[in-house]
């Protein structure tokens, strides 16, 4: 199931989520080979940095939340990757971030010159005291911080990251097409929420507060896509809970070109990316038509 | 309130501290009351509210009853060594697949250390032609010396104050030239795993190996545990000689807190709290 | 388990959620003999008006998406309500909303006149085009309408409602105090979400996009509270999510006075009240402390 | 894809038309496949995409089919009985409570106009001894009328082109004078419930009656429906008369869209489609 996404052919339209298994180069062959039509690298930072103490990650059943911190070996300490990259067969998004548009300008003048496919600009991560939901929720800095970015990047083509916390995702993704984006993948986790443990008294991540991710926020993340779809011309990674073909079906008749997958690599294993396809497929055949056909369907 | 099934709850599950047993100077079996579904090799994920949570390995379990074994060695584990019952930790899991138990009838056990709690509830539950190698640095280190009195045992100190003055390894050639052995079992520092796995393939024998890295989500989400492209939480931490051929990264590569990729002697100097930077 | 709320004894702490139910007099009655603490009727519009077709409301197993789209008679067309409150022997919250700080005004003030034992300003429902949650994502109109309000009300006691939606909600309840408000209520439905059947190609709920309650948003509301009880001294009715006792208990650790309860109607009958009642009391007992003990003990 | 048990599901399922059956010239049926697991009496929210929701009782149930009947009057409910095969509707449900049927062999049934929709699964349940009365306003208008051809049937008609001219009541009292009933059951017109209620509380014969309010959640959520302090949805639409004495609403009032509570007869006008505005 072939689809192209800003002129780069993808085996299958799902995507894998940053910061779900790809901390290096060979799992993310592995999800490729799992079927993955886009991977995306860990959010990759300015300095190094070793994200919170656990507990980081809980699985609630009906979704995950998660505090990890952005850990990063940091653009400058990462040569094995980018050696690895060079000879990949498959395209990858390197998702970065930063505390300030500068940090950002920094990483993806760096990355951007080791040729991954697309650089995803994380500005919307809720688990660190300074880094990234602060510009995914003003327009204006969303716009500087893209702006600032294509500028030094110039050719590597930009995806926004969104997170649904913002008032009005639309006018971010607006903004985030006026700065130059290519593309825009939503949502990031939302929220944050907490977990309390009554018995010790004390919140149970050790950041205390931390996103939410997987079929609980679905609801939120297809609303956000079909308003990004209805404020933007951009293609959109529709990316929050989806599990099943279904979903994904569903997150592209809000808008999205393709379907994003994080969490429910817990529920379905690593082959997910495969089902996920193949329900997909069995679906359009089964209505005979394609996925253009049925791209905004909703509105 | 009853306890919930562990198998089926995601958040930690609060215990507390039934009772304790130092088992030796440096280690410490916490045992909780709790029923717990879990293949020999899991572990759980222990949170001490405040503190930090890690993966231990269940080295303990009853019918109404389970246990871990902590080896005091860093700012949690002391912590967890020195817990008094009543004393209040969470738990998630198991996690892990566990060794594989439906093969072959001859089996050799080997582990070093602190090894020897995931490969106890093993040799509890395996029931077959059970040898057993075990290793540590000195007498007073081996750990549960006395719970297996009928077992066909050998054991091997660093310093000679019991058995064998030498590595496990050693025993394992040894015990491998008079015996057949369908499979072998292993749990220990990884140069140790590394060296029974070239043993083993040179004897074309298979084994199963435990593994350790750093984990945060335990159940194959996060990506830090990755040794190459296998998730040691989830994957793992148990893996077979098939894979161990492929695992280009076993004993070579491990990942810091940071997600930096460097050679295991690095991982294992962060580890051993050489103040060694995790980003380094 | 008595508790005491703002000078009014109380038969438990908990609360009946806004819109939940509470459509007249009897059921409210029926809630109260039920061992609910304090009900809060649904929220009180300045005009009549019917609010959206149907879908509006859809369970979701692990919580609800709504959008009923605040229906209301209208505060001058329940001549009956008010008579009925009259003759009442249990507290209640008259929950109002309005389009503009003057439409609130309006309602409160002749609301108060009724003698409702507490007002609570509705400054944070997703499910209208023009009212509340632009003042409750706002700290300087979040602060004009609680100002304007309390004005007219003279000695009700004012408990502002806020949604998970506001940026910051420690701020928000913050402008909400210094404005006047006696309490906060948080948090209203989180979201927008949307769910979309793929088959008819159709938002399912009418007005397209509903606010999600129940269990899932749990961990959010907990952080809501969390952040208010840092940002605020008023007393918190903490909402969200909240179907058992140590869900409430957990609720009071993140700073909650009293635990409201919505959704869990739907999960655990109207008993639910009694139940989370009893499994606090025991939770307590069993702990040897109480709830000023607790009150905030996660921080 | 198989379709999920519809009592598990929460979302509105969607069934295409399987076909259609013109059962009057007011009312059509329409069949789903489908299994459905309900007791006679609930009711399902059935969907059509962009135009509304309504709830509407199971009239018919077969092992691998289940239809509901519709009489075409408003809106919704022409544009639903105007529905072909192949047309698609979601389905949210059962809700409700149905009908006791665990109670006492000798029955009656009461049916005015739409309200046979509900008692036919009722009547195929029971398998007892069961008299039927009915009543339409014309002959043509008799609902289901060759539907149990073997049943102890009485028929009226408001205009007498069929049995009885005149109301279903008098049948009933008729019927009373000459049996003895453990149970009466009825759905039909609200005023038509009350004097059934009325008529069995007069010769202590208890009764179940189903009733009808403006719904929006259909399962005990949002209060629209309330009769009182009555949830019509969830501890209704069935009302024995042990609940019906005590409920002051019964044939008095009823909650408008608004929320408004109005006057019985305000609520039917609306209903009824005179342009009042539902926000009086
Ligand atoms: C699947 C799995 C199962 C495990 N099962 C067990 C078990 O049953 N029992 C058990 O005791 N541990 C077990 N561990 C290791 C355990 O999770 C901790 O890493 C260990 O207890 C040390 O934690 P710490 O907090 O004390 O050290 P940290 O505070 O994390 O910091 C490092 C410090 O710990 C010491 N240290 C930590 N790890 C090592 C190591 N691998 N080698 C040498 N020194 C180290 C150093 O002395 C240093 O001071 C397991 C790990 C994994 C991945
Ligand atoms: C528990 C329950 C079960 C029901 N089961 C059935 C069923 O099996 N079959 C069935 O046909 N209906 C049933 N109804 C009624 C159904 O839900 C709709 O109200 C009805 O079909 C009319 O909807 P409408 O959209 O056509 O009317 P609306 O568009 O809502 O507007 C009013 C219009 O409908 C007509 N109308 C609507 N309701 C009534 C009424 N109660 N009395 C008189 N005129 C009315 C008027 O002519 C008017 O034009 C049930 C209702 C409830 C609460
Ligand atoms: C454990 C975990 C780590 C994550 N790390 C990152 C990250 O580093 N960068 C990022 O942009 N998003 C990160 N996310 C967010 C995901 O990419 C994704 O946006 C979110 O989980 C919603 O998708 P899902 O519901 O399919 O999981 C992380 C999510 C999880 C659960
Ligand atoms: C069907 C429904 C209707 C609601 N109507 C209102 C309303 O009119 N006013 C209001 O302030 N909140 C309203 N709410 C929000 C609830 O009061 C509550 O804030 C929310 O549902 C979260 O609590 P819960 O998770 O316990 O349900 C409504 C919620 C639901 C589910
Ligand atoms: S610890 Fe998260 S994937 Fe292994
Ligand atoms: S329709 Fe919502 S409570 Fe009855």
């Amino acid at each position: 199931m072939q689809v192209n996404f800003l002129g780069k052919n993808l085996i299958s339209p799902t995507v894998l989520a940053s910061g779900i298994l790809g901390n290096n180069f060979d799992i993310l062959q592995r999800v490729h080979a799992s079927g993955c039509g886009l991977v995306t690298m860990k959010s990759i930072g300015p300095t190094p940095r070793d994200g919170h103490n656990n507990p980081t990650v809980i699985d609630l059943g009906h979704g995950m939340i998660n505090a990890v911190g952005l850990p990063s070996p940091g653009y400058l300490h990462m040569e094995k990757e980018w050696a690895d990259l060079n000879n990949r067969d498959f395209p990858i998004v390197a998702s970065i971030y930063g505390a300030s548009v500068d940090e950002f300008q920094q990483v993806a003048d760096y990355v951007s010159d080791k040729k991954p496919d697309f650089i995803e600009l994380n500005i919307s991560c809720p688990n660190s005291e300074k880094h990234g939901m602060l510009f995914g929720t003003s327009p204006t800095a969303s716009f500087d911080v893209v702006n600032a970015v294509k500028k030094v990047v110039k050719t590597t083509p930009l995806i926004a990251k969104l997170t649904p916390q913002a008032l009005d995702i639309g006018e971010i993704a607006k903004a985030c097409e006026d700065g130059g984006a290519d593309a825009i993948c939503a949502i990031n986790t939302l929220g944050p929420g907490m977990l309390i443990d009554i018995e010790s008294r004390t919140p149970i991540l050790d950041f205390k507060k931390g996103g939410l991710s997987g079929p609980m926020i679905r609801p939120v993340a297809v609303r956000c896509v079909y308003d990004i779809f209805k404020a933007t011309r951009l293609p959109i990674i529709g990316l929050g809970g989806i599990t099943t073909g279904a979903d994904a079906i569903e997150m592209i008749m809000a808008g999205a070109t393709l379907a994003g997958v994080g969490s429910a690599v817990t529920y379905r294993g690593i082959s997910v990316f495969k089902k996920i396809t193949r329900e997909m497929d069995q679906w359009l055949k089964d209505h005979g038509c394609t996925l253009e056909d049925i791209r905004g369907a909703a509105h | 309130m009853n306890k919930p099934n562990l198998t089926v709850e995601k958040k930690p599950i609060m215990f507390r501290v039934d009772r304790t047993k130092r088992e030796t100077p440096d280690h410490v079996t916490l045992f909780f009351n709790g029923t717990i579904q879990f293949r020999p090799g899991q572990f759980v994920m222990v949170w001490m509210p405040g503190v930090d949570e890690k993966p231990y390995t269940i080295s303990y379990h009853g019918p109404k009853t389970f246990g871990i074994t902590v080896e005091a060695k860093g700012r949690f584990s002391r912590k967890a060594a020195a817990m008094k019952p009543g004393d209040l930790l969470g738990i998630r899991g198991p996690f892990g697949n566990g060794f594989d138990t439906g093969t072959g009838e001859r089996v050799c056990v080997v582990a070093g250390g602190c090894g020897t709690a995931p490969v106890a509830p093993l040799i509890d539950m395996l029931g077959k032609d059970i040898t057993l190698i075990q290793g540590a640095r000195s007498r007073d280190l081996l750990l549960f010396k006395e719970r297996y009195p009928s077992l066909n045992g050998h054991y091997c100190t660093d310093d000679g104050t019991f058995g064998h003055k030498g590595f496990v390894t050693e025993l394992l050639e040894q015990a491998i030239s008079t015996n057949t052995f369908d499979m072998v079992y292993a749990c220990g520092p990884e140069i140790m795993m590394k060296r029974v796995f070239d043993i083993c393939e040179k004897q074309k024998i298979p084994c199963q190996v435990s593994l350790e890295r750093y984990m945060r989500c335990g159940f194959g989400a996060c990506g830090a545990c990755v040794c190459g492209a296998e998730r040691v939480c989830i994957d793992g931490p148990v893996f077979n000689s098939e894979k161990l051929r492929q695992m280009e990264n076993f004993n070579q590569k491990a990942l810091l807190k940071s997600g930096a990729e460097v050679p295991l002697s690095t991982y294992a100097s962060w580890r051993c709290g050489e103040n060694i930077s995790t980003t380094n």
